[in-house]
Protein backbone atom coordinates (compact mmCIF):
# COMPACT_ATOMS: atom_id res chain seq x y z
CA UNK A 1 0.00 0.00 0.00
CA UNK A 2 1.45 3.32 -0.45
CA UNK A 3 1.82 4.34 3.02
CA UNK A 4 4.74 1.09 3.42
CA UNK A 5 7.78 2.70 3.55
CA UNK A 6 10.48 2.46 0.76
CA UNK A 7 13.60 2.88 1.57
CA UNK A 8 17.06 4.19 -1.08
CA UNK A 9 20.43 5.05 -0.35
CA UNK A 10 23.50 6.65 -1.61
CA UNK A 11 27.15 6.59 -0.75
CA UNK A 12 29.35 9.60 -0.70
CA UNK A 13 33.17 8.53 0.37
CA UNK A 14 32.94 7.49 4.02
CA UNK A 15 28.97 8.71 4.27
CA UNK A 16 26.11 6.63 3.19
CA UNK A 17 22.40 8.80 3.19
CA UNK A 18 19.65 7.29 3.22
CA UNK A 19 16.00 8.22 2.56
CA UNK A 20 12.83 6.36 3.22
CA UNK A 21 9.47 7.49 1.82
CA UNK A 22 6.14 6.33 4.30
CA UNK A 23 4.88 4.71 7.20
CA UNK A 24 7.82 2.80 9.38
CA UNK A 25 6.76 -0.14 10.78
CA UNK A 26 8.56 -3.96 11.72
CA UNK A 27 8.91 -3.90 7.79
CA UNK A 28 10.29 -0.38 6.99
CA UNK A 29 12.48 -0.82 10.23
CA UNK A 30 13.98 -3.87 8.81
CA UNK A 31 14.44 -2.79 5.35
CA UNK A 32 16.23 0.57 6.37
CA UNK A 33 18.67 -1.91 8.76
CA UNK A 34 19.11 -3.98 6.08
CA UNK A 35 19.81 -1.35 3.87
CA UNK A 36 22.26 0.28 6.63
CA UNK A 37 24.33 -2.75 7.67
CA UNK A 38 25.17 -3.70 3.67
CA UNK A 39 26.41 0.04 4.27
CA UNK A 40 28.68 -0.95 7.62
CA UNK A 41 29.56 -4.11 5.65
CA UNK A 42 31.41 -1.93 2.74
CA UNK A 43 33.39 0.21 4.91
CA UNK A 44 30.83 3.59 5.63
CA UNK A 45 31.53 4.93 8.88
CA UNK A 46 28.99 7.41 9.28
CA UNK A 47 25.23 7.10 7.99
CA UNK A 48 22.77 10.00 7.79
CA UNK A 49 19.12 9.00 7.53
CA UNK A 50 16.89 11.40 6.06
CA UNK A 51 12.98 10.87 7.59
CA UNK A 52 11.56 13.72 4.91
CA UNK A 53 9.11 11.67 3.62
CA UNK A 54 8.25 9.68 6.27
CA UNK A 55 5.29 10.75 9.25
CA UNK A 56 4.80 7.86 11.33
CA UNK A 57 7.39 5.63 12.80
CA UNK A 58 6.01 3.52 14.73
CA UNK A 59 7.20 1.78 18.23
CA UNK A 60 8.25 -1.41 17.02
CA UNK A 61 10.23 0.84 13.93
CA UNK A 62 11.98 3.26 16.47
CA UNK A 63 13.23 0.11 18.23
CA UNK A 64 14.32 -1.56 14.87
CA UNK A 65 16.28 1.58 14.45
CA UNK A 66 18.05 1.80 17.98
CA UNK A 67 19.43 -1.60 16.73
CA UNK A 68 20.87 -0.10 13.83
CA UNK A 69 22.20 2.78 16.25
CA UNK A 70 23.91 0.37 18.57
CA UNK A 71 25.62 -1.72 15.68
CA UNK A 72 27.04 1.74 14.62
CA UNK A 73 28.12 3.01 17.69
CA UNK A 74 29.78 -1.02 18.17
CA UNK A 75 31.89 -0.22 15.47
CA UNK A 76 33.01 3.32 16.29
CA UNK A 77 30.51 4.79 13.60
CA UNK A 78 28.13 7.60 13.81
CA UNK A 79 24.42 7.77 13.00
CA UNK A 80 22.70 11.66 12.26
CA UNK A 81 19.03 11.81 11.50
CA UNK A 82 17.83 14.93 9.45
CA UNK A 83 13.98 15.74 8.40
CA UNK A 84 12.33 14.75 11.08
CA UNK A 85 8.52 15.60 11.68
CA UNK A 86 7.90 17.76 14.85
CA UNK A 87 5.35 14.59 15.93
CA UNK A 88 8.70 12.12 15.22
CA UNK A 89 11.56 14.16 16.73
CA UNK A 90 8.97 14.28 20.29
CA UNK A 91 8.76 10.39 19.67
CA UNK A 92 12.60 9.58 19.16
CA UNK A 93 13.23 12.23 22.52
CA UNK A 94 10.58 10.34 24.33
CA UNK A 95 12.69 6.78 23.70
CA UNK A 96 15.74 7.96 24.34
CA UNK A 97 17.20 7.91 20.32
CA UNK A 98 17.97 11.34 20.69
CA UNK A 99 20.41 11.09 23.31
CA UNK A 100 22.46 8.82 21.26
CA UNK A 101 22.04 9.92 17.54
CA UNK A 102 22.25 13.27 16.78
CA UNK A 103 19.46 15.28 14.85
CA UNK A 104 19.63 17.76 12.49
CA UNK A 105 17.40 19.98 10.79
CA UNK A 106 18.81 19.60 7.41
CA UNK A 107 20.84 16.76 5.07
CA UNK A 108 23.05 19.42 4.38
CA UNK A 109 23.71 20.25 8.57
CA UNK A 110 23.85 16.49 8.49
CA UNK A 111 26.21 15.77 6.01
CA UNK A 112 28.30 18.22 7.29
CA UNK A 113 28.27 17.53 11.24
CA UNK A 114 29.44 13.44 10.16
CA UNK A 115 31.96 14.68 7.83
CA UNK A 116 33.62 16.40 10.46
CA UNK A 117 33.34 13.70 12.81
CA UNK A 118 34.46 10.70 10.40
CA UNK A 119 37.43 13.36 9.06
CA UNK B 1 -17.29 24.31 7.04
CA UNK B 2 -17.21 27.12 4.36
CA UNK B 3 -16.48 29.97 7.17
CA UNK B 4 -13.74 27.73 8.43
CA UNK B 5 -14.72 28.49 11.81
CA UNK B 6 -14.38 26.21 14.66
CA UNK B 7 -17.85 24.53 15.59
CA UNK B 8 -18.52 21.92 13.03
CA UNK B 9 -22.45 23.15 12.78
CA UNK B 10 -23.80 20.34 11.03
CA UNK B 11 -22.38 17.86 13.44
CA UNK B 12 -23.86 19.83 16.81
CA UNK B 13 -27.18 19.90 14.50
CA UNK B 14 -27.62 16.62 14.47
CA UNK B 15 -26.97 15.67 18.31
CA UNK B 16 -24.20 13.32 17.22
CA UNK B 17 -20.75 14.07 17.08
CA UNK B 18 -19.43 9.94 17.13
CA UNK B 19 -18.01 8.01 13.97
CA UNK B 20 -17.34 4.38 14.83
CA UNK B 21 -15.77 1.89 12.81
CA UNK B 22 -14.37 -1.56 12.61
CA UNK B 23 -11.46 -3.01 11.01
CA UNK B 24 -10.27 -6.33 10.94
CA UNK B 25 -6.87 -7.73 13.23
CA UNK B 26 -4.66 -7.49 10.17
CA UNK B 27 -1.09 -5.83 9.63
CA UNK B 28 -1.37 -2.68 7.87
CA UNK B 29 -5.24 -1.92 9.26
CA UNK B 30 -3.67 0.65 11.46
CA UNK B 31 -2.78 2.82 9.05
CA UNK B 32 -6.21 2.76 7.00
CA UNK B 33 -7.42 3.23 10.64
CA UNK B 34 -5.54 6.74 10.67
CA UNK B 35 -7.34 8.01 7.68
CA UNK B 36 -10.42 8.11 10.12
CA UNK B 37 -8.63 9.98 12.70
CA UNK B 38 -6.98 12.65 10.19
CA UNK B 39 -10.30 13.14 8.52
CA UNK B 40 -12.08 14.14 11.57
CA UNK B 41 -8.66 16.09 12.94
CA UNK B 42 -9.01 17.86 9.54
CA UNK B 43 -12.82 18.43 9.97
CA UNK B 44 -11.97 20.05 13.61
CA UNK B 45 -9.09 22.06 11.66
CA UNK B 46 -6.72 20.83 14.31
CA UNK B 47 -2.80 20.99 13.06
CA UNK B 48 -1.01 18.33 10.88
CA UNK B 49 1.01 18.27 14.30
CA UNK B 50 -1.40 17.36 16.29
CA UNK B 51 -2.89 15.24 13.77
CA UNK B 52 0.58 13.45 13.68
CA UNK B 53 0.37 13.07 16.86
CA UNK B 54 -3.22 11.02 17.11
CA UNK B 55 -1.91 9.24 14.52
CA UNK B 56 0.82 7.49 16.06
CA UNK B 57 -1.33 7.09 19.29
CA UNK B 58 -4.07 4.92 17.40
CA UNK B 59 -1.45 3.19 15.83
CA UNK B 60 0.29 2.36 18.97
CA UNK B 61 -3.23 1.27 20.48
CA UNK B 62 -4.08 -0.88 17.10
CA UNK B 63 -0.77 -3.03 17.22
CA UNK B 64 -1.46 -3.70 20.82
CA UNK B 65 -4.10 -5.44 19.83
CA UNK B 66 -3.02 -7.11 17.29
CA UNK B 67 0.34 -8.73 18.87
CA UNK B 68 -1.10 -8.79 22.46
CA UNK B 69 -5.27 -9.64 22.71
CA UNK B 70 -5.55 -12.42 20.98
CA UNK B 71 -8.89 -10.78 19.34
CA UNK B 72 -11.89 -13.71 19.99
CA UNK B 73 -13.50 -11.77 17.29
CA UNK B 74 -10.45 -10.98 14.94
CA UNK B 75 -12.05 -7.18 15.36
CA UNK B 76 -10.77 -4.55 16.53
CA UNK B 77 -13.77 -2.06 17.54
CA UNK B 78 -13.04 2.13 16.79
CA UNK B 79 -15.05 5.11 17.94
CA UNK B 80 -14.20 8.61 17.51
CA UNK B 81 -15.93 11.43 19.24
CA UNK B 82 -16.04 15.05 18.49
CA UNK B 83 -16.45 17.66 21.34
CA UNK B 84 -15.60 20.60 23.09
CA UNK B 85 -14.95 21.72 26.80
CA UNK B 86 -16.26 25.08 27.50
CA UNK B 87 -16.35 27.50 25.10
CA UNK B 88 -13.65 26.89 23.27
CA UNK B 89 -11.42 23.94 23.89
CA UNK B 90 -12.53 21.45 21.25
CA UNK B 91 -11.03 18.05 21.52
CA UNK B 92 -10.91 14.68 19.10
CA UNK B 93 -11.30 11.82 21.51
CA UNK B 94 -10.37 8.01 19.91
CA UNK B 95 -11.37 4.54 21.56
CA UNK B 96 -9.79 1.11 20.51
CA UNK B 97 -11.84 -1.63 22.16
CA UNK B 98 -10.20 -5.29 21.42
CA UNK B 99 -12.09 -8.50 22.71
CA UNK B 100 -8.94 -10.16 23.61
CA UNK B 101 -7.53 -11.29 26.71
CA UNK B 102 -7.18 -7.96 28.97
CA UNK B 103 -3.96 -7.60 30.98
CA UNK B 104 -3.20 -5.63 34.03
CA UNK B 105 -2.33 -2.25 32.88
CA UNK B 106 -1.08 -1.44 36.39
CA UNK B 107 1.55 -4.19 36.26
CA UNK B 108 3.35 -2.96 33.30
CA UNK B 109 6.96 -1.73 33.73
CA UNK B 110 7.87 1.17 32.61
CA UNK B 111 10.24 1.36 29.33
CA UNK B 112 13.36 3.86 29.97
CA UNK B 113 16.01 5.10 27.66
CA UNK B 114 18.41 3.15 29.81
CA UNK B 115 17.17 -0.21 30.18
CA UNK B 116 16.44 -0.04 26.33
CA UNK B 117 20.05 0.65 25.34
CA UNK B 118 21.21 -1.65 27.93
CA UNK B 119 18.99 -4.58 27.01
CA UNK B 120 18.23 -6.87 23.82
CA UNK B 121 14.49 -5.91 24.59
CA UNK B 122 14.04 -3.07 23.31
CA UNK B 123 9.96 -2.96 23.00
CA UNK B 124 7.46 -1.93 25.55
CA UNK B 125 7.14 1.51 24.17
CA UNK B 126 3.47 1.42 23.18
CA UNK B 127 1.72 3.02 26.12
CA UNK B 128 4.26 5.07 27.12
CA UNK B 129 4.02 6.58 23.24
CA UNK B 130 0.45 6.81 23.58
CA UNK B 131 0.66 8.43 26.99
CA UNK B 132 3.30 11.07 25.93
CA UNK B 133 1.36 12.51 22.57
CA UNK B 134 -2.42 12.39 24.26
CA UNK B 135 -3.36 14.83 26.59
CA UNK B 136 -5.96 12.41 28.37
CA UNK B 137 -5.97 8.66 28.44
CA UNK B 138 -7.76 6.56 30.10
CA UNK B 139 -7.27 2.11 30.10
CA UNK B 140 -9.24 -0.18 31.16
CA UNK B 141 -9.20 -4.00 30.81
CA UNK B 142 -10.24 -7.07 31.81
CA UNK B 143 -11.43 -10.86 30.71
CA UNK B 144 -14.08 -8.98 27.94
CA UNK B 145 -10.77 -7.52 26.72
CA UNK B 146 -9.47 -4.08 26.46
CA UNK B 147 -10.60 -0.58 26.37
CA UNK B 148 -8.04 2.81 25.96
CA UNK B 149 -9.71 6.33 25.26
CA UNK B 150 -7.18 8.93 24.83
CA UNK B 151 -8.15 12.21 23.83
CA UNK B 152 -6.39 15.46 22.27
CA UNK B 153 -7.36 18.77 22.71
CA UNK B 154 -6.98 21.22 19.27
CA UNK C 1 2.69 -4.86 2.11
CA UNK C 2 6.09 -4.16 1.63
CA UNK C 3 6.82 -5.64 -1.73
CA UNK C 4 4.33 -3.58 -2.42
CA UNK C 5 2.01 -6.72 -4.20
CA UNK C 6 -1.21 -6.72 -5.27
CA UNK C 7 -3.03 -9.10 -2.75
CA UNK C 8 -3.10 -7.92 1.48
CA UNK C 9 -1.98 -11.15 2.51
CA UNK C 10 -2.81 -9.67 6.22
CA UNK C 11 -6.22 -9.33 5.78
CA UNK C 12 -6.57 -12.32 3.44
CA UNK C 13 -4.56 -14.46 6.59
CA UNK C 14 -7.41 -13.14 9.44
CA UNK C 15 -10.13 -14.00 6.87
CA UNK C 16 -11.32 -11.10 7.09
CA UNK C 17 -11.38 -7.99 4.42
CA UNK C 18 -14.82 -5.69 5.93
CA UNK C 19 -13.97 -2.24 7.67
CA UNK C 20 -17.51 -1.27 8.66
CA UNK C 21 -18.11 2.19 10.32
CA UNK C 22 -20.79 4.65 11.56
CA UNK C 23 -21.12 8.09 10.64
CA UNK C 24 -23.59 11.20 11.45
CA UNK C 25 -26.30 12.19 9.67
CA UNK C 26 -24.24 15.62 8.95
CA UNK C 27 -22.89 18.23 6.65
CA UNK C 28 -19.83 17.47 5.04
CA UNK C 29 -19.60 14.00 7.15
CA UNK C 30 -19.69 13.03 3.54
CA UNK C 31 -16.23 13.62 3.10
CA UNK C 32 -14.74 11.68 6.17
CA UNK C 33 -16.05 8.92 4.75
CA UNK C 34 -14.29 9.00 1.66
CA UNK C 35 -11.34 8.99 3.56
CA UNK C 36 -11.95 5.84 4.22
CA UNK C 37 -12.83 4.98 0.92
CA UNK C 38 -8.74 6.37 0.04
CA UNK C 39 -7.12 4.38 2.85
CA UNK C 40 -8.60 1.36 1.35
CA UNK C 41 -8.28 2.15 -2.05
CA UNK C 42 -4.61 2.90 -1.63
CA UNK C 43 -4.35 -0.33 0.55
CA UNK C 44 -5.35 -2.26 -2.47
CA UNK C 45 -3.18 -0.11 -4.96
CA UNK C 46 -6.22 1.12 -6.55
CA UNK C 47 -5.23 3.96 -8.97
CA UNK C 48 -6.16 7.99 -7.88
CA UNK C 49 -7.85 8.20 -10.43
CA UNK C 50 -10.43 4.88 -9.84
CA UNK C 51 -10.32 6.33 -5.80
CA UNK C 52 -11.43 9.69 -6.73
CA UNK C 53 -14.62 7.36 -8.74
CA UNK C 54 -15.19 5.66 -5.53
CA UNK C 55 -15.18 8.95 -3.61
CA UNK C 56 -17.05 10.71 -5.28
CA UNK C 57 -20.11 7.71 -5.76
CA UNK C 58 -20.41 7.33 -2.13
CA UNK C 59 -20.32 11.16 -2.03
CA UNK C 60 -23.68 11.03 -4.22
CA UNK C 61 -24.79 8.13 -2.25
CA UNK C 62 -24.24 10.21 1.04
CA UNK C 63 -25.75 12.99 0.41
CA UNK C 64 -28.80 11.31 -0.68
CA UNK C 65 -29.15 9.54 2.12
CA UNK C 66 -28.87 13.25 4.52
CA UNK C 67 -31.46 14.76 2.08
CA UNK C 68 -33.87 12.25 1.29
CA UNK C 69 -33.78 9.56 3.66
CA UNK C 70 -34.88 10.85 6.56
CA UNK C 71 -33.08 8.37 8.44
CA UNK C 72 -34.60 7.27 11.98
CA UNK C 73 -31.06 6.76 13.74
CA UNK C 74 -29.64 9.89 12.41
CA UNK C 75 -26.93 7.87 10.79
CA UNK C 76 -25.16 6.16 8.31
CA UNK C 77 -24.08 2.64 8.13
CA UNK C 78 -21.09 2.08 6.10
CA UNK C 79 -19.45 -1.05 4.89
CA UNK C 80 -16.39 -1.64 2.75
CA UNK C 81 -15.20 -4.53 1.43
CA UNK C 82 -12.25 -6.08 -0.19
CA UNK C 83 -12.43 -9.10 -2.57
CA UNK C 84 -10.87 -10.57 -5.26
CA UNK C 85 -12.51 -12.42 -8.60
CA UNK C 86 -11.01 -15.09 -9.84
CA UNK C 87 -6.99 -14.68 -9.44
CA UNK C 88 -6.41 -11.23 -10.83
CA UNK C 89 -9.63 -8.64 -10.77
CA UNK C 90 -9.38 -7.16 -6.84
CA UNK C 91 -12.70 -4.75 -5.84
CA UNK C 92 -13.11 -2.83 -3.27
CA UNK C 93 -17.30 -2.58 -2.25
CA UNK C 94 -19.02 0.07 -0.79
CA UNK C 95 -22.52 -0.42 1.05
CA UNK C 96 -24.11 2.73 2.24
CA UNK C 97 -27.34 1.67 4.32
CA UNK C 98 -29.96 4.38 5.78
CA UNK C 99 -32.82 3.48 8.14
CA UNK C 100 -34.82 5.69 6.43
CA UNK C 101 -38.12 6.19 4.33
CA UNK C 102 -37.35 4.29 1.51
CA UNK C 103 -37.88 5.01 -2.46
CA UNK C 104 -38.81 2.95 -5.39
CA UNK C 105 -35.94 3.44 -7.28
CA UNK C 106 -37.80 1.60 -10.30
CA UNK C 107 -39.80 4.78 -10.72
CA UNK C 108 -36.89 7.36 -10.82
CA UNK C 109 -36.98 9.47 -13.43
CA UNK C 110 -33.50 9.20 -15.55
CA UNK C 111 -32.18 12.68 -16.27
CA UNK C 112 -30.87 14.11 -19.31
CA UNK C 113 -28.59 16.95 -20.07
CA UNK C 114 -31.42 18.61 -22.06
CA UNK C 115 -33.71 18.61 -19.69
CA UNK C 116 -31.64 19.41 -17.05
CA UNK C 117 -30.69 22.47 -19.20
CA UNK C 118 -34.00 23.52 -20.49
CA UNK C 119 -35.68 23.11 -17.21
CA UNK C 120 -35.35 24.95 -13.58
CA UNK C 121 -35.00 21.16 -11.95
CA UNK C 122 -31.06 20.84 -12.49
CA UNK C 123 -30.67 18.32 -9.46
CA UNK C 124 -31.26 14.35 -9.78
CA UNK C 125 -28.17 13.20 -11.41
CA UNK C 126 -26.93 11.27 -7.99
CA UNK C 127 -27.71 8.18 -8.78
CA UNK C 128 -26.91 8.51 -12.22
CA UNK C 129 -23.44 9.49 -11.63
CA UNK C 130 -23.58 6.49 -9.12
CA UNK C 131 -24.04 4.20 -11.98
CA UNK C 132 -21.90 5.79 -14.17
CA UNK C 133 -18.74 5.77 -12.30
CA UNK C 134 -19.16 2.23 -10.36
CA UNK C 135 -18.79 -1.21 -11.84
CA UNK C 136 -22.02 -2.56 -10.58
CA UNK C 137 -24.42 -1.04 -8.42
CA UNK C 138 -27.24 -2.75 -6.45
CA UNK C 139 -30.03 -1.07 -5.17
CA UNK C 140 -32.70 -2.32 -2.68
CA UNK C 141 -35.27 0.23 -0.70
CA UNK C 142 -38.30 -0.52 1.39
CA UNK C 143 -39.96 0.68 4.61
CA UNK C 144 -36.50 -0.10 6.59
CA UNK C 145 -34.76 2.02 5.11
CA UNK C 146 -32.07 1.82 1.76
CA UNK C 147 -28.87 -0.30 0.54
CA UNK C 148 -27.05 0.85 -1.84
CA UNK C 149 -23.93 -1.36 -2.79
CA UNK C 150 -21.32 -0.38 -5.05
CA UNK C 151 -18.36 -2.72 -6.45
CA UNK C 152 -15.34 -0.98 -8.46
CA UNK C 153 -12.42 -3.30 -9.74
CA UNK C 154 -8.83 -2.56 -9.55
CA UNK D 1 -12.58 21.66 7.51
CA UNK D 2 -9.86 21.18 5.16
CA UNK D 3 -11.14 20.18 2.31
CA UNK D 4 -13.98 22.59 1.77
CA UNK D 5 -13.78 24.78 -1.30
CA UNK D 6 -11.97 28.28 -1.37
CA UNK D 7 -12.64 30.71 -4.16
CA UNK D 8 -10.40 33.54 -5.47
CA UNK D 9 -10.23 35.24 -8.80
CA UNK D 10 -9.12 37.67 -10.94
CA UNK D 11 -9.90 40.16 -13.58
CA UNK D 12 -7.56 40.58 -16.62
CA UNK D 13 -9.84 43.07 -19.35
CA UNK D 14 -12.84 41.50 -20.29
CA UNK D 15 -11.96 37.73 -18.53
CA UNK D 16 -11.98 37.04 -15.07
CA UNK D 17 -10.00 33.51 -13.72
CA UNK D 18 -11.85 31.82 -10.82
CA UNK D 19 -9.43 29.33 -8.75
CA UNK D 20 -11.21 26.83 -6.28
CA UNK D 21 -9.41 25.31 -3.90
CA UNK D 22 -11.22 22.16 -2.34
CA UNK D 23 -14.12 20.45 -2.43
CA UNK D 24 -17.23 21.93 -4.26
CA UNK D 25 -20.67 21.11 -2.69
CA UNK D 26 -23.36 23.26 -2.16
CA UNK D 27 -21.51 25.74 -0.73
CA UNK D 28 -18.78 25.74 -2.46
CA UNK D 29 -20.48 25.78 -5.55
CA UNK D 30 -22.77 29.00 -4.03
CA UNK D 31 -19.29 30.62 -3.55
CA UNK D 32 -18.17 30.42 -6.94
CA UNK D 33 -21.48 31.79 -8.39
CA UNK D 34 -21.37 34.62 -6.19
CA UNK D 35 -17.81 35.38 -7.47
CA UNK D 36 -18.78 35.05 -11.06
CA UNK D 37 -21.99 36.81 -10.81
CA UNK D 38 -19.84 40.17 -9.29
CA UNK D 39 -17.76 39.63 -12.32
CA UNK D 40 -20.59 39.66 -14.76
CA UNK D 41 -22.26 42.57 -12.98
CA UNK D 42 -18.90 44.27 -13.28
CA UNK D 43 -18.53 43.95 -16.82
CA UNK D 44 -17.08 40.94 -17.45
CA UNK D 45 -17.86 38.64 -20.60
CA UNK D 46 -15.44 35.44 -20.24
CA UNK D 47 -14.89 33.43 -17.36
CA UNK D 48 -12.38 30.79 -16.80
CA UNK D 49 -12.57 28.37 -14.23
CA UNK D 50 -9.47 26.79 -13.15
CA UNK D 51 -10.44 23.99 -10.64
CA UNK D 52 -6.95 22.30 -10.53
CA UNK D 53 -7.25 22.36 -6.98
CA UNK D 54 -10.11 20.49 -6.64
CA UNK D 55 -10.04 16.96 -6.93
CA UNK D 56 -14.51 16.21 -5.98
CA UNK D 57 -17.66 18.35 -7.42
CA UNK D 58 -20.69 17.20 -6.27
CA UNK D 59 -23.78 16.43 -8.15
CA UNK D 60 -25.46 19.67 -6.29
CA UNK D 61 -22.04 21.80 -7.03
CA UNK D 62 -22.17 20.94 -10.90
CA UNK D 63 -25.67 21.43 -10.79
CA UNK D 64 -24.94 25.63 -9.37
CA UNK D 65 -22.72 25.33 -11.94
CA UNK D 66 -24.98 24.62 -14.58
CA UNK D 67 -26.92 27.73 -13.40
CA UNK D 68 -23.70 29.85 -13.68
CA UNK D 69 -23.10 28.55 -17.12
CA UNK D 70 -26.74 29.42 -18.05
CA UNK D 71 -26.07 32.62 -16.83
CA UNK D 72 -23.56 33.60 -18.78
CA UNK D 73 -24.62 32.08 -21.76
CA UNK D 74 -27.92 34.63 -21.10
CA UNK D 75 -25.80 37.34 -21.25
CA UNK D 76 -23.67 36.00 -24.52
CA UNK D 77 -20.43 35.46 -22.55
CA UNK D 78 -18.55 32.43 -22.31
CA UNK D 79 -17.83 30.10 -19.73
CA UNK D 80 -14.55 27.66 -19.81
CA UNK D 81 -13.10 25.14 -17.39
CA UNK D 82 -9.53 23.77 -16.99
CA UNK D 83 -7.76 21.73 -14.89
CA UNK D 84 -10.07 19.17 -14.41
CA UNK D 85 -9.02 15.54 -13.37
CA UNK D 86 -10.14 12.58 -14.85
CA UNK D 87 -13.37 11.94 -12.36
CA UNK D 88 -14.44 15.73 -12.48
CA UNK D 89 -14.05 15.64 -16.52
CA UNK D 90 -16.18 12.10 -16.51
CA UNK D 91 -18.88 13.95 -14.53
CA UNK D 92 -19.01 17.37 -16.38
CA UNK D 93 -19.35 15.33 -19.69
CA UNK D 94 -22.50 12.86 -17.93
CA UNK D 95 -24.01 16.11 -16.77
CA UNK D 96 -23.77 17.49 -20.28
CA UNK D 97 -21.80 21.14 -19.08
CA UNK D 98 -18.95 19.24 -21.36
CA UNK D 99 -21.53 20.37 -24.51
CA UNK D 100 -22.50 23.64 -23.38
CA UNK D 101 -18.91 25.11 -21.80
CA UNK D 102 -15.50 24.54 -23.13
CA UNK D 103 -12.85 22.33 -21.28
CA UNK D 104 -9.11 23.11 -21.60
CA UNK D 105 -6.59 20.89 -20.55
CA UNK D 106 -4.69 24.12 -19.17
CA UNK D 107 -5.34 27.69 -18.15
CA UNK D 108 -3.24 29.21 -20.81
CA UNK D 109 -5.13 27.21 -23.58
CA UNK D 110 -8.33 28.65 -21.86
CA UNK D 111 -7.58 32.46 -21.82
CA UNK D 112 -6.20 32.10 -25.30
CA UNK D 113 -9.52 30.44 -26.60
CA UNK D 114 -11.33 32.95 -24.63
CA UNK D 115 -9.53 35.92 -25.77
CA UNK D 116 -10.44 35.20 -29.16
CA UNK D 117 -14.03 34.70 -28.86
CA UNK D 118 -14.65 37.81 -27.02
CA UNK D 119 -12.31 39.60 -28.99
N1 LIG E 1 -4.69 -4.53 24.00
C1 LIG E 1 -3.91 -5.29 24.80
N2 LIG E 1 -4.29 -6.54 25.15
C2 LIG E 1 -3.51 -7.31 25.95
N3 LIG E 1 -2.32 -6.90 26.43
C3 LIG E 1 -1.88 -5.67 26.12
C4 LIG E 1 -2.65 -4.80 25.28
N4 LIG E 1 -1.95 -3.65 25.17
C5 LIG E 1 -0.84 -3.77 25.87
N5 LIG E 1 -0.77 -5.00 26.46
C6 LIG E 1 0.31 -5.49 27.35
O1 LIG E 1 1.07 -4.37 27.80
C7 LIG E 1 2.45 -4.53 27.46
C8 LIG E 1 3.08 -3.18 27.14
O2 LIG E 1 2.56 -2.68 25.92
P1 LIG E 1 3.35 -1.55 25.13
O3 LIG E 1 3.73 -0.48 26.08
O4 LIG E 1 2.50 -1.12 24.00
O5 LIG E 1 4.66 -2.24 24.58
P2 LIG E 1 4.89 -3.47 23.58
O6 LIG E 1 3.62 -3.66 22.80
O7 LIG E 1 6.01 -3.02 22.72
O8 LIG E 1 5.23 -4.63 24.44
C9 LIG E 1 2.45 -5.51 26.30
O9 LIG E 1 3.66 -6.20 26.21
C10 LIG E 1 1.28 -6.42 26.64
O10 LIG E 1 1.65 -7.41 27.55
N1 LIG F 1 -31.34 7.04 0.39
C1 LIG F 1 -32.51 7.48 -0.14
N2 LIG F 1 -33.64 7.49 0.61
C2 LIG F 1 -34.82 7.93 0.08
N3 LIG F 1 -34.95 8.40 -1.18
C3 LIG F 1 -33.85 8.42 -1.97
C4 LIG F 1 -32.59 7.98 -1.50
N4 LIG F 1 -31.69 8.11 -2.52
C5 LIG F 1 -32.37 8.62 -3.56
N5 LIG F 1 -33.67 8.81 -3.25
C6 LIG F 1 -34.73 9.32 -4.17
O1 LIG F 1 -34.26 9.21 -5.49
C7 LIG F 1 -34.27 10.49 -6.14
C8 LIG F 1 -33.11 10.62 -7.11
O2 LIG F 1 -31.89 10.71 -6.40
P1 LIG F 1 -30.60 11.28 -7.11
O3 LIG F 1 -30.45 10.66 -8.45
O4 LIG F 1 -29.45 11.10 -6.21
O5 LIG F 1 -30.89 12.83 -7.34
P2 LIG F 1 -31.16 14.01 -6.28
O6 LIG F 1 -30.67 13.55 -4.94
O7 LIG F 1 -30.37 15.15 -6.80
O8 LIG F 1 -32.63 14.24 -6.33
C9 LIG F 1 -34.24 11.51 -5.02
O9 LIG F 1 -34.82 12.74 -5.39
C10 LIG F 1 -35.05 10.80 -3.93
O10 LIG F 1 -36.42 10.97 -4.12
Amino acid sequence: MSETCKVSSERRGDVAILWTDGYINNQGGEEIAREAYSHLDQGVRALVLNLEKTRIVNSIGISILIEVLEKVMDRKGVLAFCGLTPTIDKTFRIMGLAQYAEIFPTQDEALKKVAAQTA
Amino acid sequence: MSQGGSAPPGLAAAGSREVSMTIPVAPEMEIVATAQAAALGEYLAMSRDKIDEVKLALVEACINAFEHANCRDEQLHLTFRLGKEGKEREWLEVEVLDRGRGFNHAAVEAPSPEKTFSSHRKRGWGLQIIKSLMDDVDITSGEWGTRIVMRKYK
